[in-house]
């Protein structure tokens, strides 16, 4: 993962310490070992508020009492510890690249969130890191064969059904009815109710905690997009103005002009978007579900996979040709390489996750650019296709690092509590805004908060929550895992002209059967149904 | 076939000097033994010659001709090992047809003479048998005639019959002798047993502690050793050999062996001794065969009295043990006429007795 | 050397141990016994099991995800289902194809460099001992160590670039075609000195005198070697060979470490595929499959391969 | 033998190139160890040996922070090397222990004469393609993530070379030795204890420090077996490679150079009976 790093060495730690040291004087606060147990941190807390992060200029915005979701699960600890039902400490499991967000200090002066819940509880937390791409494979290890190790794990939100049905995460519906967390608030939440359900609920009960704001959203060099000699350039090849595309096949336009043009910053080529195993299946998603109006399933009501129809079919040699104009080694990239490619100004547009900003717009805070692409990145709404005076524009959500409670934890409810405390609002818009990891914004509160913008960009602050309102989710029952592999070997199949379009969808079609077939019984055609029923429906004006 | 000569050769492995201003001269078909004890330097001597190991300083010359920068490929010689370094995983065929293989030579030519070779050591019947289920006198056969094949300038054997059951040794040392007549070509051959030497060899070299002894003929060697170690070393059972103080008395000249024993020197012998004023003290060698007993035969023999310790016997002789006084002398009754307890007068002929230089070891007048 | 204890202070010795464990001990029988039982004990406890709820497992559909606990899976009975679909599985028989690749080229060029590397050791000369130390170090490290190790060779900001004078983006481990030759150098590099060391071992067994008799025969050293050496050396090389395939087959490690399989399956071998389909695809029936099937077929080689080395020897 | 002087010369060239492809690797993580973070890449130009000798690095992994680093580690190297030991010393003691006594009894009295091809069996497969119900025995009998599940496995996995080791050990006895001792009177046990095992005592430290490098060398069932408190040294490595990110070289070299030093330094002890151990005392030295 390149991007840690990025972060990894900016001033050195003495000048850090100092710095925050200072920061902390002034505000009353002493140095750092003297701040966790000094009397005066009560006092730092804004009328009425009793409990979260203090020390720096606007914290008041993450402090909380009882009457919020934060205030109550600390309220909800304290009566456990009261009864004896809570644990010394509580591990876990979570993707590496997240770890600094809980456990590093942001903004300047502040404690980090680990160290504030410690602070308030007495209960430790207990951090084990492990890689994105495999963490679920790590998840499952435990949850078949461990032995409690875990009380909290982390991992893809499309796999919760996979550890559902396996019988890994803990139902909090009761927790979810007694300590009421504000994930749905219609002020700070998720924009809507569906989308509650779709990222804290699997079949109609709460088992996962969204720690992360995975919807591929469209990033582009504005930069470039505005110069002159490139729109004329693009005007006199294809005939039209450069403009941020709204469908998909002015994103292939776009894509072809840009292949093996050079405008000063070395060769580019068009398709930045994620082609390669695993992380590609999330491009090939999103142009799938605008292939007919105002959606196109992956499966219809009958369960049946949609893969080899016509529209299938289509959606895959689009997909495929798309490649032609990817950067070399586009096969290997991860979202890292991706992010590279955009900061390296190889590519002019990608959707992707949203923390390709973060991390490469910008200035470091010894004051050099983050990448040479800081200043001339733009955000631009999905695409779909047109039908009539209609735009179904849609985006994908994949990945999207979630939490469960271990079904084999001893303290459900005590770990239940630290997740709510930690995915509600202002714990979470206050972690999304820190730059220690890659858990990104997706809550309403999340993209009013200065912090946030001023890491993700002002430009990203409307595009975001306009993506996530056009997001289709992608395949999130049990069974995902099989699922995405055979389609995703199949998809790379032709992408490597291994074979055409049309025989890795009629391939991958017979896959996808065989494992309803066997899943039927497990109520896989039910679960279908419930995804269906999450679609946004939600279309623009052309 | 060829003449070899060694020039003053030397070889040293770091401080150890194994062998030490080596000088042969071996005549083309001639069948030489190195004789020696063991770790006298006759392997690497043998070694050197075969190309085995390099020489420190000196040459080794093959009819005039100097072999060091030459691969041991191409030197052609022949070489028989010890335990024969017979091929084990190949056929008697095989092992065989080798070094003719190597050497590209046509196959019916390879064919003809594996047959003839294997024919006249009389291992036909193996030939397509394994090697590994040869008997130890047949691998002896085939290790000779594996190197024979390839009609070598010259053959050297290592200790070749020392392995055999004693039986075979003597019917192969007289089949080796007839081989070399056969093939004519020179042998160099090492050995530790000097009755094979004596045997076998048209010369033998006499080494020890690196040192070339004494190089000559068997008779030669036996009958005139150069030095008290070839006397010691050749002959069995081995020469007596006195050492005592020199001492002139009343016109007599004595050895005086500690313990007691004095020698009366006379004749040839005394005269040896006398050759050389320096010398003060002396060996005193005589053959036990050439010791009798009974009624002096010539004036000047020597007599001495002793007492028979043991009597032994050795097919139609017996050896006996004569003390006198603390000094044992070995002879050889052919009559028997002696008894255990017998105090008996011996005669040495000074003309069979030898003189030697007990510091040096050189012979004395001879 | 130890003293051998007198009669006498011995049976003063076991009548002090009576019972039961007095006659052990002066019964070779039942001694040997008890010395077999821990190794018996810990055979059973890691074979008769495991065989046999993978057997069970094989015939079922059963994954974690089933909801069920794993012995009810008879639940989800599929018959052979999962064999017959393991023949058609091209992302297994891909991995297995992987699998071969890399003993194909690896093992092979082991041995070459292994055999090339005893030849320039077999004779003495000044420094032997400290390079011969030196040689055989690559295989002592961890392979995960060593999976490290290449990993930091084959950056594209790393040495091997920089040395061989190649731009940072020339990438190794995330190249489609470089990854696994990446993978196939740090096999090599790991595993040349058990070559290297079994084969000199069998080389420096060839007597010596036979070796010089072939040569004063007139051989070439390459003729030599070639009809001396190699063939008294056949044993030794069949046991480097058959050990390297061995470990080769089951390679998960380095490979594991350097590139997960990647990029794509372009380094998956057949225990990553194995790892990947327990843990990712969690087709644990399907696995359990592959095993036996995989255990089958590995007992049958080496059962037709013991049979045929005893019909050789003897 | 003679060599001359140009085909020595010529033995030399290729000996230190061998040498020297050996060396590559190793050396380049040894200095990297001791490079501070602005030497770490061809950013700003590679050398073989640090301009900036540091052991920050190594500081680093095991107070989890150093001087000059922003960054810092929530787990430290020294639980895992507290694993690491631990249980490949207690998977010796099993392996060595139960191998020593089972060969023995095929040895001398004759008993299970397939033993030695059974317990061989155990290295021909891919231990993947069996881990399924070893995982599953594992976590029924709360082996999993402990020490001694790990030992116990550690212990059966590396069983067959304790045995064959021992094995020839054994063999190299003479029967007339421990026939003597018995003809006076000892018992089988007695001979065993008091004369046989002193004679292969050396045999004995050889076969635990092989076995105690193949144990430590294990990744693959340490990932299996281990999740959190008990992840061994390669294991905790491989982890930390990616949760440093991609570029945290100079650590993840200090962390390779601990993980390799004890089967070095041990392999280097027992180089004589290397080819013994690793060929199943197919071949001797």
């Amino acid at each position: 993962m390149k991007t840690d790093t990025k972060k990894g060495f900016g001033p050195s730690r003495r000048e850090f310490l100092k710095t925050s040291t200072a920061a902390m004087a002034a505000s009353g606060m002493g140095g750092l070992s003297a701040f966790v147990a000094s009397p005066a941190f009560a006092n730092g807390f804004a009328p009425g508020m009793t409990g979260g992060p203090t020390g720096f200029e606007g914290a008041e915005r993450f402090q909380y009492n009882n009457t919020m979701s934060e205030g109550r699960a600390i309220e909800g600890i304290k009566a456990l510890q009261a009864a004896g039902k809570a644990p010394k400490k509580i591990s876990m499991l979570l993707t590496d690249g997240a770890i600094g967000q809980i456990t590093k200090p942001f903004p300047d002066g502040a404690p980090s969130a680990k160290e504030v819940w410690e602070k308030e509880t007495g209960i430790e937390i207990d951090i084990i890191g492990a890689p994105a791409e495999d963490i679920f494979k790590k998840v499952m290890q435990d949850v078949t064969t461990g032995d409690g190790t875990f009380d909290i794990y982390t991992g893809p939100w499309n796999s919760t059904g996979d550890l559902v049905s396996s019988g890994g995460a803990v139902n909090c519906s009761d927790f979810v009815a007694k300590y009421q967390p504000d994930w749905g608030d219609s002020e700070r939440g998720t924009p809507t109710p569906e989308m509650e359900q779709l990222l804290y609920t699997y079949a109609g009960d709460y088992y996962s905690f969204s720690l992360d704001g995975d919807f591929q959203t469209w990033f582009y060099l504005k930069g470039i997009y505005e110069r002159e000699d490139v729109q004329e350039a693009f005007m006199k090849e294809t005939g039209h103005a450069l403009t941020t595309p709204n469908t998909w096949e002015e994103v292939d336009r776009i894509s072809e002009f840009f292949t093996g043009k050079d405008f000063g910053h070395g060769t580019m080529y068009g398709n930045g978007n994620l082609m390669s195993p695993f992380w590609g299946l999330a491009t090939f998603y999103a142009r799938f579900a605008s292939m007919d109006f105002p959606n196109y399933h992956f499966f219809d009501e009958d369960g049946n996979p949609n893969l080899n129809s016509d529209l299938g079919i289509q959606c895959a040699e689009e997909h495929v040709r798309s490649f032609e104009w990817c950067p070399p080694d586009a096969l290997t990239f991860t979202w890292a390489e991706a992010y590279a490619a955009m900061w390296n100004l190889q590519i002019p547009h990608t959707a992707i996750y949203t923390n390709l900003v973060k991390f490469g717009d910008g200035y470091n805070p010894d004051g050099t650019a983050k990448s040479k692409a800081t200043g001339m990145i733009g955000s631009h709404l999905p695409v779909g296709r047109q039908f009539g005076d209609q735009i179904n524009r849609r985006s994908v959500l994949y990945y999207h690092i979630t939490a469960w409670i271990s079904s084999k934890s001893d303290y459900p409810e005590a770990v239940y509590l630290f997740l709510q405390w930690l995915s509600s609002t202002r714990t979470y818009t206050w972690m999304a805004g820190n730059p220690g990891g890659y858990f990104d914004p997706m809550q309403q509160a999340n993209f009013k908060e200065p912090l946030v913008a001023s890491t993700y960009h002002d430009y990203a602050m409307e595009t975001i929550p306009a993506t996530i309102a056009r997001s289709v989710p992608s395949i999130n029952f049990a069974g995902q895992t099989a699922l995405d592999n055979a389609l995703d070997e199949e998809i790379q199949a032709a992408i490597t002209g291994q074979k055409t379009a049309r025989e890795a969808m009629d391939a991958a079609q017979k896959k996808w059967e065989r494992i309803i077939k066997r899943q039927k019984r497990n109520g896989i055609v039910e679960a279908i149904q419930a995804s269906r029923k999450t679609w946004p429906t939600i279309v623009d004006p052309a | 076939m060829s003449s070899i000569q060694i020039n003053n050769v030397t070889k040293r492995f770091g401080d150890f000097t194994a062998v030490e201003d080596m000088c042969l001269d071996i005549e083309e078909g001639e069948f030489v033994a190195l004789l020696g004890p063991s770790g006298c330097g006759k392997t690497t001597t043998m070694n050197m010659i075969a190309g085995l190991e390099d020489v420190t300083e000196g040459s080794i010359l093959f009819d005039g001709q100097d072999l060091s920068g030459t691969k041991i490929q191409d030197r052609n010689i022949g070489f028989v090992f010890q335990n024969y370094a017979i091929f084990t995983h190949l056929s008697v065929y095989k092992n065989l047809s080798y070094g003719l293989e190597v050497k590209k030579v046509d196959k019916a030519e390879i064919d003809r003479r594996v047959k003839a070779m294997a024919d006249r050591m009389s291992i036909s019947h193996r030939l397509d048998q394994p090697a590994s289920s040869l008997s130890v006198n047949e691998m002896q056969k085939l290790a000779i005639g594996r190197s024979a094949i390839v009609e070598p300038r010259i053959f050297l054997l290592d200790e070749p019959l020392s392995n055999l059951d004693a039986g075979f040794r003597a019917y192969m040392r007289a089949e080796l002798k007839v081989l070399q007549h056969e093939f004519g070509q020179t042998m160099i051959y090492v050995t530790h047993d000097q009755i094979e030497a004596m045997s076998l060899a048209d010369k033998i070299a006499i080494i020890d502690q690196g040192k070339l002894m004494q190089y000559g003929s068997p008779l030669e060697i036996y009958n005139n050793p150069a030095n008290r170690f070839v006397a010691n070393f050749v002959g069995s059972p081995r020469m007596n050999l006195i050492d005592g103080e020199l001492r002139e008395e009343r016109g007599t000249l004595r050895l005086m062996v500690h313990g007691g024993a004095e020698i009366p020197l006379s004749g040839q012998v005394r005269s040896e001794f006398s050759s050389d004023t320096k010398v003060h003290s002396g060996s005193f060698g005589i053959r036990p065969q050439d010791i009798y007993f009974g009624a002096r035969r010539a004036e000047d023999d020597i007599e001495m009295h002793g007492t028979v310790e043991v009597l032994e016997r050795v097919g139609p002789k017996r050896l006996v043990y004569l003390q006198v006084l603390e000094t044992m002398f070995l002879a050889i009754d052919d009559q028997d006429q002696l008894n255990v307890g017998d105090e008996v007068p011996f005669y040495m002929p000074p003309a069979k007795s030898l003189a030697f230089d007990l510091a040096s070891g050189r012979r004395l007048g001879g | 050397m130890t003293d051998i204890p007198t009669p006498a202070s011995q049976t003063t010795q076991s009548e002090k141990r009576k019972g039961y464990w007095a006659t052990v001990a002066r019964d070779g029988q039942k001694m040997g016994f008890w010395f077999i039982l821990p190794t018996m004990l810990l055979l059973l406890f890691i074979v008769v099991f495991p065989l046999l709820m993978q057997l069970y497992l094989s015939v079922t559909w059963w994954t974690p995800l089933e909801g069920i606990p794993w012995y009810r899976a008879w639940e989800v009975f599929s018959w052979g289902e999962n064999y017959w679909f393991l023949l058609t599985d091209p992302r297994l028989w891909g991995a297995l194809w992987r699998t071969v690749v890399i003993m194909g080229i690896a093992v092979p060029i082991q041995f070459f460099l292994g055999m090339a590397l005893a030849y320039l050791f077999v004779d003495k000369f000044p420094g032997r001992k400290i390079f011969y130390s030196i040689m055989l170090t690559p295989m002592m490290v961890v392979p995960a160590v060593v999976g490290l190790m290449f990993f930091l060779l084959f950056q594209g900001t790393g040495p091997v670039n920089d040395h061989l004078g190649l731009p940072a983006d020339f990438s190794w481990l995330t190249d489609v075609n470089r990854a696994m030759i990446s993978v196939i150098i740090a096999d090599i590099w790991q595993w040349t000195p058990l070559m290297f060391l079994i084969l000199l071992a069998g080389m420096l067994g060839v007597p010596s005198d036979q070796l010089l008799a072939a040569r004063l025969l007139g051989g070439s050293n390459w003729q030599n070697f070639l009809k001396i050496v190699l063939p008294r050396m056949k044993t030794v090389i069949i046991i480097a060979l058959v050990l390297r395939a061995v470990e080769c087959f089951k390679i998960f490690d380095l490979i594991f470490i350097m590139t997960k399989g990647g990029p794509g399956v372009q380094t998956e071998t057949i225990s990553l595929f194995l790892y990947k389909q327990t843990f990712g695809e969690l087709e644990w029936a399907y696995v359990a499959a592959i095993g036996l099937t995989i255990l089958f077929v590995l007992s049958v080689i080496a059962a037709k391969g013991l049979s045929y080395m005893a019909k050789k020897n003897g | 033998m003679k060599v001359s002087p140009g085909a020595l010369a010529l033995k030399y060239v290729f000996v230190l190139l061998a040498a020297a492809v050996v060396l590559y690797p190793l050396l380049w993580m040894v200095t990297m160890a001791f490079k501070p973070y602005p030497e770490w890449t061809t950013v700003s130009g590679l050398t073989w040996f640090p301009k900036n000798p540091t052991l920050q690095n190594f500081e680093f992994i095991f107070y989890g922070e150093a001087e000059g680093l922003v960054v810092s580690l929530d787990r430290t190297i020294v639980g895992p090397l507290i694993s690491s030991l631990v249980t490949s010393i207690c998977g010796t003691l099993l392996a060595v222990v139960s191998g020593t006594l089972a060969s023995y009894a095929v040895v001398r009295f004759g008993l299970a004469q397939s033993l030695p091809l059974s317990v061989l069996q155990l290295r021909l497969f891919p231990p993947l393609a069996v881990m399924i119900p070893v995982m599953v025995m594992w976590a029924f009998i709360g082996a999993v993530d402990t020490w001694w599940g790990l030992s116990l496995i550690y212990g059966i996995v590396t069983l067959p070379f304790a045995f064959w080791l021992m094995k020839t050990f054994f063999e190299e006895v003479p029967v007339e030795i421990e026939d003597a001792a018995r003809v006076s009177g000892c018992s089988y046990w007695r001979v065993f204890y008091r004369i046989t095992l002193p004679i292969v005592k050396p045999g004995l430290a050889t076969c635990a420090l092989f076995v105690f490098i193949l144990n430590w060398s294990d990744y693959l069932l340490a990932l299996l077996l281990t999740q959190k408190d008990w992840v061994t040294l390669p294991v905790y490595m491989a982890t930390l490679t990616s949760a440093m990110g991609g570029q945290m070289y100079g650590m993840k070299a200090a962390l390779g150079v601990i993980a390799a030093i004890p089967p070095v330094v041990f392999g280097l002890m027992i180089q004589k009976h290397l080819v013994r151990g690793l060929t199943f005392g197919a071949l001797k030295q």
